[in-house]
């Protein structure tokens, strides 16, 4: 099984088998002698070579992290013979959608659709626990859509505008 | 002694004082907002009543409701907890004219402290030495700018009825005073519907230090020691703890004896604590009284071996305090992390949602007050305070790599949390040096985080990413990971349905 | 300080000592046989390595592959945990041939210490109080006749080479000698192949009293206060607490002073145990030394807030003992709970399997060591022992209430473990009125617990069982309960597979 | 939904139905006020009338229990209209099963196939975990059956020996 891993923004080739209790395993292209245990759920007790590491898996807003003892890493994993996580990693390269990082409710949008904005200007006001958040544009651009509306309550991984 | 105690509060606190209740065979009644049915603090009370919708108005902070459950529930004493009503004398008194004992001070000692004028006057009166500037309300700008040169700047405006760093501004010559006291006044009116402002000769770089006070209902007050709150952030507490590596037993002595004056002056009953800010040259000065349990107060029964609120209990029962002041020794270092459901890469903006995953510390000298668990959905309603980590030692550097290590076994999954922040306090040189004021923090989190790129951390994370999709993938078929340790039963989450179905693809 | 600490066990005292390792900056080295891939210890570790077959002979008690992972690890040192090899005098003197620090005392001290009679004959030398009888091994029937005439009936026959009850027999009278003679002697050839027995006074309903001494390399040893080991099934440790009920401030100067010098004539080093038993009268009589760590440490630790792990690795390293006899204090009360996975409905027959559901205790007081986890496979194949829960309080009373309220938090599901057994002994009056001695747990399991059946209780338990099954009928479709807190994700519980299945056909 | 429930040896009915997220419920035919939320799997928090219980469930060698705080109580649930429950509940009047309370090692057969034994005589002795237990026939009857062999491992709730 190959995989395309992206960890932190940099991109690796994972040849993973395995049979028979052993796992083979080349990370981009370098052989690894590992030996995995799924814990629990979402916890992994790795060794390579003989190091030991408590890997934990989470999602949060639609993000996967992988956690290596207490270093946390942004990961997406693909498998290249899948049409559908193709299609997926296409996405990327589209407009930028702006995505509620937490559940809240939208107190203000500061701009209109068609209006141009810079890199960092705030497009719409999130609040949650008692605190309000400026949700900021992330690149230069044409705000195609705001599909919000102030007053509504969002939810995390929420689209709360395109820019272009 | 009570037979019943009802906690009028939520989330971690809830469940500490339940489990007090538990430990002394009383029973606890909880109460919960719509969004709080499936609360820690629900699921382990022995009766559980409904007080209505999510905002607090409507629930925690609803005298009316609470007291109709306190009678219902024929419960003889009613726990406030910290926030909410628990420093309001308006609660206090209802509890009182309703037959209930209300485990805190009387309303008049929290009036008398409530306001921080009417406190700063009766400091005067009881000789306790408080930060210079006016001990009542701002009549003008004339009288502002005159107080201020004479006491000299920068100065301090702050709200009367202030806290939580409302109303508060520092000025720092006369043409800033008159928008500053503006703008305090106003942020004043709109935040606790009281305009007075006074002024306080500003301290620079402070430390903030407080000590913990107790007095039973026949007189007996005793210190137990002070903490160390000066890491803030946006003047909210962050991590705290006892005792003070700036005090000595000479110092420790003053100020309890101090705080003991300040308590008796406001014929104060049960457990408070007198804040003081200490300048460079560790002069201290009576700041204000917190008329509660204190979030930070298990720093203080770790140095000292109580249990502060099972004496709350037992003093607002009529019990007299067990034990003198040369009984009260102070022994090891305690340091609190407060675990908050926070954003570390926003700002540390409040981050809600599913805990998909727990992890908890535990072993030698980690004690866990939390109000979460795995599965819980962290609502979005309330203060983000996830728990308490705190961590005892027999001096302060074992605490600290004891914590260290604490943190590295602690895993909140789902949601993001502010425990990478206490690595970083902890691993800072000035702090292991003991080198803080209420700037630390702003200053730490100035400074960019030097990420360094681990490059063998990140191989092993593309490595475990791949091995959880390949298991995901044949999570009904053998393996040998899955077979060596059966597999975890809870295994439905999307991410791996999701690669499950593109590797059949 | 070394570098690398190999750590030559498994279970909660080998996550124990990993988790010392990391407060002290120092990287851990696990090694694990066959079945334990899987376990905690593993998990928690630097570097992990495979040693072998299940079976403890082939690896946790393998000396050479243990000091052939040493080298190849490059460890500087190895922490033998309690057990295993930890007192084994050719594991010491292997590890010292091999340049490998062992951390504990030499092996001519454990050589000294584990004969029994050897032992007594050190201390009859260095005048310590031991219990009547011989210090040689029995050379014949009639040697054993004459001496058990002249202390007097009842007597106790012991292996020298004893430990965990083995080769032990009480007598009353001569008619019972010669049998229990043989029978004390093959069981002893057995066990530890070794046939030597000698002859004690029997102590009526004595009181197993411990008392933990440390000792440097420098020549400077303390004591750290009793602990009170008297609640014994089958001569095995159950619960233990410090300080003793029985002892107070003069008893504990005169058998501490007592046990340093029972350490100082065995050229002791490193942290040990000197047990005594005491009578009736309060006499103590040394009875034996254990040369390593004790699985109930903790409640040492708690009472003097000393950690006494780093501070055997800090004594192995060089350094000489950071305190004085008069800086120790000790303060509160502490007890601890040895949680097993033993069938109280089965005579605590052990019961491995896998743990379906982990709830765990925390909160102020409550220290859990454990090397338990949520859907771990406990094996069958070594001590039972699966965690510890200790706590702390005030004063004993205090420590009792708190303990009743963490083991109810307390759950284990999908094996039996003795957490009840801890309910039953902590609410006995005997118990709490501290009369105890090494025959309490015996007399507390020949009375019938008497299970009151609680109607209200079981009612509670049939509707939960009839709302466990629908949930699991409807575990797709959207049902309230679920809704209210998005329901675990860990649902394919066999029992729910099949009612569903009964419920859908 | 009705079930047929037993709890240690008593039973009950239960009427139970869920609509609009209230539960309505009687036990034995009384009307009972219960509020119930799944904290996690396993683990119900229960209110009836005011009162709250957190109640877990758990199986072990195949027996469920149901915990109400730290009680313990056996448990069985029956769905009257399934056939197949009825089927496994005529199990228990048939010939006696004796299983393993927890995973082994047969170390001794104490008794041959066909003869007869004494309540309380020993059938088989089982080692876990370095200690021994003997297995003892829970009434007097014949030897049916004894599908272990010494030697062989065995997992909770393997079947021992069948008397009848």
């Amino acid at each position: 099984m190959i995989y395309d891993i992206t960890i932190d923004g940099k991109n690796h080739r994972l040849d993973l088998n395995h049979a028979d209790g052993r796992w083979s395993c080349f990370l981009d292209g370098r052989p690894m002698q590992i030996d995995a245990v799924l814990a629990r759920s979402d916890v992994l007790s790795l060794r390579i070579g003989n190091m030991c590491y408590e890997v934990k898996s989470e999602r949060v807003a639609g993000d996967l992290h992988i956690w290596v003892g207490s270093a946390r890493f942004a990961a997406e994993v693909r498998d290249p013979r899948s049409l559908r996580s193709r299609t997926r990693a296409a996405d990327h390269h589209g407009p930028r959608k702006i995505t509620a990082a937490m559940p809240g409710k939208v107190v203000r949008i500061l701009v209109n659709e068609g209006e141009e904005v810079e890199a960092g200007a705030g497009i719409v006001v999130i609040e949650a626990m008692k605190m309000q958040n400026e949700i900021k544009s992330p690149k230069k651009g044409i705000v195609q859509k705001i599909p919000v509306k102030q007053g509504a309550a969002v939810n995390a991984g929420d689209v709360l505008a395109i820019v272009e | 002694m009570f037979k019943k105690i009802l906690i009028a509060n939520r989330g971690e606190i809830a469940v500490r004082v339940i489990r007090a209740c538990h430990e002394m065979g009383i029973a606890a009644v909880a109460v919960y907002s719509d969004v709080d049915r499936a609360s820690l603090h629900v699921r382990k009370s022995d009766e559980a009543y409904p007080i209505g919708a999510a905002a607090a108005t409507e629930s925690y902070l609803n005298i009316a409701k609470i007291l109709d459950i306190a009678k219902r529930s024929r419960a003889d004493a009613i726990h406030p907890g910290y926030g909410f009503l628990s420093e309001n004398p308006r609660f206090a008194r209802a509890c009182a004219d309703a037959g209930v004992k209300f485990i805190g001070p009387t309303a008049a000692a929290m009036e008398a402290m409530g306001s921080k004028t009417r406190a700063r006057q009766a400091m005067e009166k009881a000789s306790i030495p408080f930060v210079p500037g006016t001990s009542r309300g701002l009549e003008s700008f004339e009288e502002a700018a005159q107080v201020a040169q004479h006491i000299g700047y920068p100065i301090m405006l702050k709200a009367a009825a202030g806290g939580g760093g409302k109303g508060m501004r520092l000025v720092h010559a006369l043409d800033e005073l008159k928008s500053a006291l503006d703008a305090a006044r106003s942020e004043a009116e709109r935040s606790f519907g009281d305009r007075e402002v006074y002024i306080e000769k500003a301290i620079v770089n402070p430390r903030h230090i407080e000590m913990q006070i107790l007095a039973d209902e026949h007189g007996n007050t005793v210190y137990l020691g002070e903490r160390e709150c000066s890491l803030q952030r946006r003047h909210q507490k962050v991590l705290e703890e006892a005792p003070s590596p700036l005090v000595d037993p000479d110092m420790r002595r003053r100020m309890g004896e101090v705080a003991v004056r300040v308590a008796q002056a406001a014929g104060y009953t049960n457990a408070g604590t007198v804040e003081f800010l200490v300048d460079q040259q560790k002069n201290f000065y009576f700041l204000e009284m917190n008329t509660r349990l204190q979030v930070e107060h298990p720093v203080t029964e770790l140095i000292t071996g109580f249990d502060l609120v099972h004496l709350q209990i037992r003093v607002a029962a009529g019990e007299k305090l067990p034990f003198r002041q040369e009984e009260i020794s102070i022994r090891g270092h305690a340091i609190e992390c407060r675990i908050y459901a926070e954003d570390p890469d926003n700002n540390y903006f409040p981050s809600p949602g599913r805990i998909t995953l727990l992890l908890a510390p535990s072993g030698p000298g980690i004690r866990r007050d939390s109000g979460m668990y795995q599965g819980w959905n962290v609502p979005l309603d309330y203060d983000p305070l996830l728990g308490k980590l705190i961590g005892y030692g027999t001096d302060r550097d074992q605490v600290i790599a004891r914590l260290m290590r604490a943190l590295d076994e602690y895993f909140v999954g789902g949601i993001k949390t502010n425990i990478s922040l206490f690595r970083r306090i902890l691993s800072d040189p000035e702090f292991r040096a003991a080198r803080l004021d209420t700037g630390f923090l702003d200053r730490l989190l100035e400074r960019r985080e030097d990420k360094k790129s681990d490059t063998a951390a990140a191989d092993v994370a593309a490595i475990a990413a791949g091995i959880f999709a390949a298991l995901g993938t044949s999570a009904s078929g053998s393996n040998g990971a899955a077979d060596a340790n059966s597999r975890g039963q809870d295994d439905n989450s999307k991410w791996k349905a999701a690669s499950r179905r593109e590797a059949l693809h």
